[in-house]
Protein backbone atom coordinates (compact mmCIF):
# COMPACT_ATOMS: atom_id res chain seq x y z
CA UNK A 1 0.00 0.00 0.00
CA UNK A 2 2.70 2.44 -1.44
CA UNK A 3 2.37 6.47 -2.61
CA UNK A 4 4.98 8.00 -4.32
CA UNK A 5 5.10 11.41 -5.67
CA UNK A 6 8.37 11.45 -7.45
CA UNK A 7 10.27 13.52 -10.00
CA UNK A 8 12.53 10.71 -11.32
CA UNK A 9 11.42 8.81 -14.66
CA UNK A 10 10.94 4.76 -13.40
CA UNK A 11 10.61 1.27 -15.51
CA UNK A 12 6.92 0.20 -15.17
CA UNK A 13 8.42 -3.55 -15.25
CA UNK A 14 10.56 -3.23 -12.68
CA UNK A 15 7.63 -1.83 -10.08
CA UNK A 16 5.29 -4.71 -11.41
CA UNK A 17 8.00 -7.20 -11.02
CA UNK A 18 8.74 -6.08 -6.96
CA UNK A 19 4.96 -5.96 -6.70
CA UNK A 20 4.23 -8.97 -8.11
CA UNK A 21 6.42 -10.81 -5.74
CA UNK A 22 5.04 -9.16 -2.74
CA UNK A 23 1.71 -10.25 -3.93
CA UNK A 24 2.18 -13.84 -5.27
CA UNK A 25 -1.08 -15.23 -3.89
CA UNK A 26 -3.06 -12.76 -5.42
CA UNK A 27 -5.22 -13.83 -8.09
CA UNK A 28 -5.82 -11.14 -9.98
CA UNK A 29 -3.19 -7.87 -10.64
CA UNK A 30 -4.48 -5.09 -12.65
CA UNK A 31 -1.97 -2.57 -14.01
CA UNK A 32 -2.69 1.19 -15.59
CA UNK A 33 -0.40 3.02 -17.11
CA UNK A 34 -0.89 7.02 -17.74
CA UNK A 35 1.83 8.08 -20.80
CA UNK A 36 2.67 11.68 -21.90
CA UNK A 37 1.67 11.62 -25.40
CA UNK A 38 3.71 13.41 -28.63
CA UNK A 39 1.10 15.57 -29.25
CA UNK A 40 -1.95 17.77 -28.12
CA UNK A 41 -4.29 19.39 -31.01
CA UNK A 42 -1.49 18.76 -33.12
CA UNK A 43 1.19 20.95 -31.26
CA UNK A 44 4.29 18.92 -30.95
CA UNK A 45 5.33 18.57 -26.69
CA UNK A 46 8.28 19.55 -26.00
CA UNK A 47 7.65 18.25 -22.10
CA UNK A 48 4.94 18.87 -19.68
CA UNK A 49 5.12 20.50 -16.62
CA UNK A 50 3.67 18.97 -13.79
CA UNK A 51 2.78 21.22 -10.59
CA UNK A 52 1.78 19.67 -7.41
CA UNK A 53 0.22 20.95 -3.84
CA UNK A 54 1.85 17.42 -2.16
CA UNK A 55 -0.07 17.88 1.16
CA UNK A 56 -3.24 18.13 0.12
CA UNK A 57 -2.67 15.23 -2.77
CA UNK A 58 -1.14 13.08 -0.31
CA UNK A 59 -3.89 13.65 2.73
CA UNK A 60 -6.65 13.31 -0.11
CA UNK A 61 -5.98 10.58 -1.74
CA UNK A 62 -5.42 8.56 1.59
CA UNK A 63 -8.91 9.38 2.30
CA UNK A 64 -10.29 8.30 -1.19
CA UNK A 65 -8.11 4.84 -1.05
CA UNK A 66 -10.07 4.89 2.48
CA UNK A 67 -13.23 5.14 0.73
CA UNK A 68 -12.74 2.82 -1.77
CA UNK A 69 -11.02 -0.13 0.09
CA UNK A 70 -13.91 0.09 2.50
CA UNK A 71 -16.11 -1.00 -0.79
CA UNK A 72 -14.29 -3.10 -2.73
CA UNK A 73 -12.05 -5.77 -1.41
CA UNK A 74 -8.38 -5.74 -2.55
CA UNK A 75 -5.40 -7.32 -1.05
CA UNK A 76 -2.36 -4.16 -1.92
CA UNK A 77 -2.38 -1.29 -4.19
CA UNK A 78 0.84 0.71 -5.45
CA UNK A 79 0.37 4.47 -7.20
CA UNK A 80 3.47 6.41 -8.64
CA UNK A 81 2.72 10.03 -9.57
CA UNK A 82 5.48 12.03 -11.43
CA UNK A 83 5.73 15.79 -11.06
CA UNK A 84 8.28 18.21 -12.66
CA UNK A 85 9.18 17.71 -16.43
CA UNK A 86 8.17 14.79 -18.24
CA UNK A 87 8.67 14.16 -21.88
CA UNK A 88 6.05 12.13 -24.56
CA UNK A 89 6.29 8.23 -23.81
CA UNK A 90 7.23 8.51 -20.53
CA UNK A 91 5.49 7.32 -17.73
CA UNK A 92 3.01 10.23 -15.62
CA UNK A 93 1.50 7.43 -13.49
CA UNK A 94 1.30 4.37 -12.71
CA UNK A 95 -1.48 2.34 -10.36
CA UNK A 96 -0.71 -1.51 -9.93
CA UNK A 97 -3.91 -3.10 -7.48
CA UNK A 98 -3.79 -6.80 -5.90
CA UNK A 99 -7.26 -8.80 -5.66
CA UNK A 100 -8.54 -12.29 -4.84
CA UNK A 101 -11.05 -11.23 -7.64
CA UNK A 102 -10.55 -9.37 -10.67
CA UNK A 103 -14.02 -7.24 -10.75
CA UNK A 104 -12.97 -5.42 -7.49
CA UNK A 105 -9.73 -4.70 -9.03
CA UNK A 106 -10.85 -3.23 -11.60
CA UNK A 107 -13.68 -1.35 -9.69
CA UNK A 108 -11.00 0.01 -7.54
CA UNK A 109 -8.17 1.01 -9.92
CA UNK A 110 -11.02 2.77 -12.56
CA UNK A 111 -12.31 4.63 -9.36
CA UNK A 112 -9.23 5.95 -8.19
CA UNK A 113 -7.77 6.59 -11.71
CA UNK A 114 -10.74 8.83 -12.44
CA UNK A 115 -10.16 10.40 -8.72
CA UNK A 116 -6.51 11.01 -9.66
CA UNK A 117 -7.55 12.48 -13.08
CA UNK A 118 -9.94 15.14 -11.81
CA UNK A 119 -9.50 15.69 -7.82
CA UNK A 120 -5.32 14.91 -6.98
CA UNK A 121 -3.91 18.79 -6.71
CA UNK A 122 -1.53 17.93 -9.73
CA UNK A 123 -1.38 20.63 -12.48
CA UNK A 124 -0.29 19.98 -16.26
CA UNK A 125 1.49 22.88 -18.17
CA UNK A 126 2.23 21.68 -21.99
CA UNK A 127 5.66 23.18 -23.09
CA UNK A 128 6.21 23.27 -26.84
CA UNK A 129 8.85 24.64 -29.17
CA UNK A 130 7.93 28.32 -28.75
CA UNK A 131 5.57 28.28 -26.23
CA UNK A 132 3.55 26.89 -23.30
CA UNK A 133 -0.18 26.41 -22.09
CA UNK A 134 -1.88 25.28 -18.98
CA UNK A 135 -4.01 22.34 -19.46
CA UNK A 136 -8.14 22.70 -19.02
CA UNK A 137 -9.96 19.85 -17.46
CA UNK A 138 -11.46 17.87 -19.89
CA UNK A 139 -15.25 18.10 -20.82
CA UNK A 140 -15.49 13.88 -19.76
CA UNK A 141 -13.07 14.05 -16.80
CA UNK A 142 -15.88 17.44 -15.16
CA UNK A 143 -18.54 14.60 -16.15
CA UNK A 144 -16.61 12.21 -13.20
CA UNK A 145 -16.10 14.84 -11.06
CA UNK A 146 -19.87 15.54 -10.83
CA UNK A 147 -20.75 12.20 -10.41
CA UNK A 148 -18.52 11.26 -8.07
CA UNK A 149 -19.24 13.78 -5.61
CA UNK B 1 -2.49 33.23 7.57
CA UNK B 2 -0.75 31.83 4.95
CA UNK B 3 -2.03 31.66 1.58
CA UNK B 4 -0.63 29.56 -1.34
CA UNK B 5 -1.41 29.81 -5.27
CA UNK B 6 -0.83 27.48 -7.91
CA UNK B 7 -0.22 26.62 -11.82
CA UNK B 8 -1.88 29.79 -13.89
CA UNK B 9 -2.83 31.96 -10.90
CA UNK B 10 1.19 31.47 -9.36
CA UNK B 11 2.00 32.60 -12.35
CA UNK B 12 -0.25 35.36 -13.06
CA UNK B 13 0.45 36.85 -9.23
CA UNK B 14 4.31 35.82 -9.71
CA UNK B 15 4.93 33.91 -6.40
CA UNK B 16 3.71 30.83 -4.90
CA UNK B 17 2.28 32.54 -1.71
CA UNK B 18 1.61 35.28 0.61
CA UNK B 19 0.76 36.01 4.33
CA UNK B 20 -1.28 38.13 5.89
CA UNK B 21 -3.30 39.08 9.17
CA UNK B 22 -6.58 38.14 9.95
CA UNK B 23 -8.03 39.42 12.75
CA UNK B 24 -11.51 37.51 13.01
CA UNK B 25 -12.92 35.04 10.65
CA UNK B 26 -13.23 36.18 7.21
CA UNK B 27 -15.04 34.86 4.77
CA UNK B 28 -12.68 33.57 1.22
CA UNK B 29 -13.90 36.27 -1.33
CA UNK B 30 -13.44 38.99 1.42
CA UNK B 31 -9.54 37.65 0.97
CA UNK B 32 -9.45 37.64 -2.33
CA UNK B 33 -10.99 41.67 -2.16
CA UNK B 34 -8.30 42.44 -0.15
CA UNK B 35 -5.84 40.74 -2.50
CA UNK B 36 -6.83 42.65 -5.44
CA UNK B 37 -6.30 46.01 -4.09
CA UNK B 38 -2.49 45.16 -3.91
CA UNK B 39 -1.58 45.48 -6.98
CA UNK B 40 -2.46 44.86 -11.10
CA UNK B 41 -0.55 41.36 -10.95
CA UNK B 42 -3.36 40.27 -8.22
CA UNK B 43 -5.95 41.86 -9.97
CA UNK B 44 -5.82 40.42 -13.52
CA UNK B 45 -4.92 37.46 -11.72
CA UNK B 46 -8.10 36.96 -10.06
CA UNK B 47 -10.43 38.73 -12.86
CA UNK B 48 -8.55 36.33 -15.78
CA UNK B 49 -8.11 33.12 -14.42
CA UNK B 50 -11.89 31.50 -13.97
CA UNK B 51 -13.39 28.74 -12.34
CA UNK B 52 -10.92 29.00 -9.40
CA UNK B 53 -11.38 26.35 -6.82
CA UNK B 54 -10.51 27.14 -3.04
CA UNK B 55 -9.24 25.06 -0.10
CA UNK B 56 -8.66 25.12 3.46
CA UNK B 57 -6.09 23.17 5.45
CA UNK B 58 -6.44 20.65 2.72
CA UNK B 59 -10.19 20.40 2.16
CA UNK B 60 -11.97 21.78 -0.67
CA UNK B 61 -14.50 24.31 0.29
CA UNK B 62 -16.27 26.94 -1.33
CA UNK B 63 -15.41 30.68 -1.60
CA UNK B 64 -17.91 31.49 0.82
CA UNK B 65 -16.24 29.77 3.45
CA UNK B 66 -14.66 31.60 6.52
CA UNK B 67 -11.14 31.49 7.00
CA UNK B 68 -9.12 32.12 10.40
CA UNK B 69 -5.30 33.55 11.04
CA UNK B 70 -4.20 30.06 11.62
CA UNK B 71 -5.66 28.11 8.73
CA UNK B 72 -3.58 28.09 5.31
CA UNK B 73 -6.02 28.70 2.50
CA UNK B 74 -5.09 27.29 -1.22
CA UNK B 75 -6.48 28.71 -4.37
CA UNK B 76 -5.99 27.04 -7.83
CA UNK B 77 -7.76 26.25 -11.28
CA UNK B 78 -9.02 23.20 -11.46
CA UNK B 79 -6.64 20.17 -11.16
CA UNK B 80 -5.53 18.35 -14.39
CA UNK B 81 -3.25 15.37 -12.91
CA UNK B 82 -3.10 12.09 -13.87
CA UNK C 1 -2.85 -7.34 -31.65
CA UNK C 2 -1.35 -10.51 -30.90
CA UNK C 3 -3.04 -13.47 -29.59
CA UNK C 4 -0.61 -16.38 -28.07
CA UNK C 5 -2.11 -20.03 -26.26
CA UNK C 6 0.90 -21.43 -24.62
CA UNK C 7 2.06 -24.67 -22.11
CA UNK C 8 5.56 -22.31 -21.38
CA UNK C 9 5.19 -19.93 -18.56
CA UNK C 10 6.08 -16.21 -19.19
CA UNK C 11 7.13 -13.58 -17.49
CA UNK C 12 4.79 -10.24 -17.76
CA UNK C 13 7.36 -8.03 -16.90
CA UNK C 14 9.12 -8.88 -20.56
CA UNK C 15 5.83 -9.10 -22.37
CA UNK C 16 5.09 -5.39 -20.77
CA UNK C 17 8.68 -4.23 -22.02
CA UNK C 18 8.33 -5.38 -25.14
CA UNK C 19 4.61 -4.41 -25.99
CA UNK C 20 5.27 -1.01 -24.11
CA UNK C 21 8.35 -0.08 -26.78
CA UNK C 22 5.93 -0.98 -29.75
CA UNK C 23 3.16 1.34 -28.61
CA UNK C 24 5.47 3.99 -26.90
CA UNK C 25 2.73 6.85 -28.07
CA UNK C 26 -0.30 5.73 -27.01
CA UNK C 27 -1.52 7.16 -23.48
CA UNK C 28 -2.95 4.17 -21.53
CA UNK C 29 -1.65 1.45 -21.23
CA UNK C 30 -3.78 -1.31 -19.23
CA UNK C 31 -2.88 -4.60 -18.15
CA UNK C 32 -4.43 -7.49 -16.46
CA UNK C 33 -3.01 -10.69 -14.90
CA UNK C 34 -5.10 -13.57 -13.43
CA UNK C 35 -2.94 -16.12 -11.14
CA UNK C 36 -3.46 -19.21 -9.86
CA UNK C 37 -4.30 -19.08 -6.12
CA UNK C 38 -2.35 -21.50 -4.15
CA UNK C 39 -5.90 -22.95 -2.46
CA UNK C 40 -9.92 -23.22 -2.86
CA UNK C 41 -12.25 -23.83 -0.83
CA UNK C 42 -9.47 -24.55 1.79
CA UNK C 43 -7.96 -27.33 -0.51
CA UNK C 44 -3.97 -26.78 -1.26
CA UNK C 45 -3.75 -26.95 -5.22
CA UNK C 46 -1.04 -28.61 -6.37
CA UNK C 47 -1.53 -27.32 -10.21
CA UNK C 48 -4.17 -26.72 -12.53
CA UNK C 49 -4.77 -28.27 -15.65
CA UNK C 50 -6.11 -26.45 -18.70
CA UNK C 51 -7.70 -28.47 -21.74
CA UNK C 52 -8.25 -26.31 -24.65
CA UNK C 53 -10.55 -26.50 -28.03
CA UNK C 54 -7.70 -24.74 -29.62
CA UNK C 55 -9.51 -23.57 -33.11
CA UNK C 56 -12.99 -23.22 -31.72
CA UNK C 57 -10.99 -20.87 -29.16
CA UNK C 58 -9.11 -18.63 -31.80
CA UNK C 59 -12.02 -18.33 -34.09
CA UNK C 60 -14.06 -17.05 -31.45
CA UNK C 61 -11.95 -14.74 -30.05
CA UNK C 62 -10.98 -13.17 -33.17
CA UNK C 63 -14.84 -12.65 -33.61
CA UNK C 64 -14.98 -11.07 -30.15
CA UNK C 65 -12.25 -8.97 -30.43
CA UNK C 66 -13.26 -7.95 -33.84
CA UNK C 67 -16.51 -6.45 -32.21
CA UNK C 68 -15.13 -5.09 -29.43
CA UNK C 69 -12.34 -3.08 -31.86
CA UNK C 70 -15.52 -1.57 -33.41
CA UNK C 71 -17.14 -0.68 -29.92
CA UNK C 72 -14.08 0.83 -28.34
CA UNK C 73 -11.06 2.58 -30.41
CA UNK C 74 -7.98 1.08 -28.82
CA UNK C 75 -4.41 0.65 -30.73
CA UNK C 76 -3.16 -2.56 -29.85
CA UNK C 77 -3.41 -5.70 -27.74
CA UNK C 78 -1.72 -8.71 -26.49
CA UNK C 79 -3.16 -12.14 -24.95
CA UNK C 80 -1.33 -14.50 -23.77
CA UNK C 81 -3.34 -17.66 -22.19
CA UNK C 82 -2.05 -21.04 -21.08
CA UNK C 83 -2.73 -24.62 -21.21
CA UNK C 84 -1.09 -27.60 -19.59
CA UNK C 85 -0.42 -27.44 -16.28
CA UNK C 86 -0.12 -24.18 -14.52
CA UNK C 87 1.47 -24.05 -11.04
CA UNK C 88 -0.11 -21.70 -8.26
CA UNK C 89 1.16 -18.13 -8.33
CA UNK C 90 2.20 -18.64 -11.90
CA UNK C 91 0.27 -16.68 -14.61
CA UNK C 92 -2.79 -18.19 -16.47
CA UNK C 93 -4.05 -15.01 -18.51
CA UNK C 94 -2.09 -11.88 -19.44
CA UNK C 95 -4.46 -9.08 -21.39
CA UNK C 96 -2.43 -5.55 -22.35
CA UNK C 97 -3.95 -2.83 -24.28
CA UNK C 98 -3.23 0.10 -25.32
CA UNK C 99 -5.25 3.18 -26.45
CA UNK C 100 -5.25 6.86 -26.48
CA UNK C 101 -7.43 7.22 -23.91
CA UNK C 102 -7.69 5.09 -20.79
CA UNK C 103 -11.93 5.45 -20.55
CA UNK C 104 -11.82 2.66 -24.19
CA UNK C 105 -9.09 1.05 -23.11
CA UNK C 106 -10.51 -0.25 -19.63
CA UNK C 107 -13.88 -1.06 -21.55
CA UNK C 108 -12.29 -3.14 -23.99
CA UNK C 109 -9.58 -5.00 -21.29
CA UNK C 110 -13.06 -6.03 -19.28
CA UNK C 111 -15.34 -6.99 -21.81
CA UNK C 112 -12.31 -9.06 -23.18
CA UNK C 113 -11.30 -10.56 -20.10
CA UNK C 114 -15.39 -11.35 -19.22
CA UNK C 115 -15.59 -13.25 -22.50
CA UNK C 116 -12.53 -15.07 -21.83
CA UNK C 117 -13.78 -16.29 -18.20
CA UNK C 118 -17.21 -17.57 -19.60
CA UNK C 119 -17.01 -18.41 -23.44
CA UNK C 120 -13.04 -19.65 -24.46
CA UNK C 121 -13.25 -22.78 -24.78
CA UNK C 122 -11.01 -23.85 -22.35
CA UNK C 123 -11.52 -25.84 -19.55
CA UNK C 124 -9.64 -25.96 -16.12
CA UNK C 125 -9.20 -28.58 -13.69
CA UNK C 126 -7.66 -28.70 -9.93
CA UNK C 127 -4.86 -31.23 -9.30
CA UNK C 128 -4.93 -31.50 -5.17
CA UNK C 129 -2.79 -33.71 -3.45
CA UNK C 130 -4.62 -37.03 -3.48
CA UNK C 131 -7.33 -36.08 -5.53
CA UNK C 132 -8.71 -33.89 -8.47
CA UNK C 133 -11.79 -31.71 -9.69
CA UNK C 134 -13.00 -29.79 -12.37
CA UNK C 135 -14.01 -26.32 -11.89
CA UNK C 136 -17.44 -25.12 -12.76
CA UNK C 137 -18.41 -22.12 -13.84
CA UNK C 138 -19.33 -19.07 -10.92
CA UNK C 139 -22.24 -18.02 -10.78
CA UNK C 140 -20.87 -14.45 -11.11
CA UNK C 141 -19.64 -15.25 -14.90
CA UNK C 142 -22.96 -17.01 -15.29
CA UNK C 143 -24.24 -13.49 -14.96
CA UNK C 144 -22.03 -12.06 -17.33
CA UNK C 145 -22.96 -14.73 -19.65
CA UNK C 146 -26.61 -14.18 -20.05
CA UNK C 147 -26.18 -9.98 -20.50
CA UNK C 148 -23.15 -10.08 -22.91
CA UNK C 149 -25.39 -12.28 -25.37
CA UNK D 1 -19.06 -36.75 -38.98
CA UNK D 2 -16.24 -35.97 -36.11
CA UNK D 3 -17.49 -35.70 -32.91
CA UNK D 4 -14.94 -34.29 -30.51
CA UNK D 5 -15.63 -34.03 -26.01
CA UNK D 6 -13.99 -32.33 -23.75
CA UNK D 7 -13.24 -32.01 -19.63
CA UNK D 8 -15.29 -34.34 -17.86
CA UNK D 9 -17.45 -35.78 -20.86
CA UNK D 10 -13.57 -36.64 -22.20
CA UNK D 11 -12.39 -38.41 -19.09
CA UNK D 12 -15.66 -40.12 -18.85
CA UNK D 13 -16.56 -41.22 -22.15
CA UNK D 14 -12.83 -42.21 -22.40
CA UNK D 15 -11.50 -40.50 -25.15
CA UNK D 16 -11.45 -37.58 -27.06
CA UNK D 17 -13.23 -37.96 -30.38
CA UNK D 18 -15.31 -40.16 -32.45
CA UNK D 19 -16.15 -40.32 -36.20
CA UNK D 20 -19.38 -41.46 -37.01
CA UNK D 21 -21.13 -41.53 -40.56
CA UNK D 22 -24.44 -39.46 -40.90
CA UNK D 23 -26.24 -40.05 -43.95
CA UNK D 24 -28.84 -37.22 -43.68
CA UNK D 25 -28.97 -34.61 -41.50
CA UNK D 26 -29.68 -35.37 -38.06
CA UNK D 27 -30.11 -33.45 -34.83
CA UNK D 28 -27.63 -33.12 -31.94
CA UNK D 29 -29.86 -35.11 -29.83
CA UNK D 30 -30.87 -37.97 -31.82
CA UNK D 31 -26.55 -38.70 -32.32
CA UNK D 32 -26.30 -38.09 -28.48
CA UNK D 33 -28.92 -40.98 -28.18
CA UNK D 34 -27.08 -43.03 -30.62
CA UNK D 35 -24.07 -42.38 -29.12
CA UNK D 36 -25.50 -43.79 -25.39
CA UNK D 37 -26.47 -46.77 -27.51
CA UNK D 38 -22.78 -47.79 -27.75
CA UNK D 39 -21.42 -48.75 -23.85
CA UNK D 40 -22.24 -47.42 -20.48
CA UNK D 41 -19.54 -45.08 -20.58
CA UNK D 42 -21.27 -43.04 -23.28
CA UNK D 43 -24.59 -43.52 -20.84
CA UNK D 44 -23.13 -42.26 -18.03
CA UNK D 45 -21.06 -39.06 -19.32
CA UNK D 46 -24.21 -37.76 -21.19
CA UNK D 47 -26.16 -38.81 -18.56
CA UNK D 48 -24.03 -37.52 -15.26
CA UNK D 49 -22.17 -34.55 -16.72
CA UNK D 50 -24.88 -31.82 -16.79
CA UNK D 51 -25.35 -28.61 -18.74
CA UNK D 52 -23.68 -29.63 -21.62
CA UNK D 53 -22.72 -27.03 -24.69
CA UNK D 54 -23.17 -27.75 -28.40
CA UNK D 55 -20.64 -26.52 -30.82
CA UNK D 56 -21.31 -27.00 -35.00
CA UNK D 57 -17.96 -25.83 -36.40
CA UNK D 58 -16.71 -23.90 -34.14
CA UNK D 59 -19.98 -22.13 -33.24
CA UNK D 60 -22.25 -22.45 -30.22
CA UNK D 61 -25.48 -23.90 -31.28
CA UNK D 62 -28.49 -25.80 -29.53
CA UNK D 63 -29.49 -29.36 -29.31
CA UNK D 64 -32.06 -28.76 -31.67
CA UNK D 65 -29.54 -27.68 -34.05
CA UNK D 66 -29.12 -29.88 -37.23
CA UNK D 67 -25.82 -31.92 -38.27
CA UNK D 68 -24.21 -33.14 -41.24
CA UNK D 69 -21.62 -35.61 -42.38
CA UNK D 70 -18.81 -33.02 -42.87
CA UNK D 71 -19.42 -30.93 -40.00
CA UNK D 72 -17.65 -31.07 -36.81
CA UNK D 73 -19.78 -31.15 -33.75
CA UNK D 74 -17.98 -30.37 -30.55
CA UNK D 75 -19.50 -31.57 -27.18
CA UNK D 76 -18.65 -30.19 -23.25
CA UNK D 77 -19.73 -28.92 -20.25
CA UNK D 78 -19.23 -25.10 -19.80
CA UNK D 79 -15.99 -23.50 -20.49
CA UNK D 80 -14.03 -22.42 -17.63
CA UNK D 81 -11.49 -20.15 -19.03
CA UNK D 82 -9.17 -17.21 -18.00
Amino acid sequence: MKIFFQKESFLVEEKFKKFSKTNSTAGSIISFVGKVRPTNNKKSITNIEIEIYEKMALLQMKKIIFKLKKKYKILDFLIVHRFGKVKPQENILLVIVASEHRKEGFRFIEDLVDWLKVKITFWKKENYLNDSEWIEQKESDKKILITSN
Amino acid sequence: MKILYFAKLKQYIGKNSDFIEIKDNKRIYEVIDELKKRNKNYRKAFNEVTNLQYAVNCEYVNIEETVKDKDELAIFPPVTGG
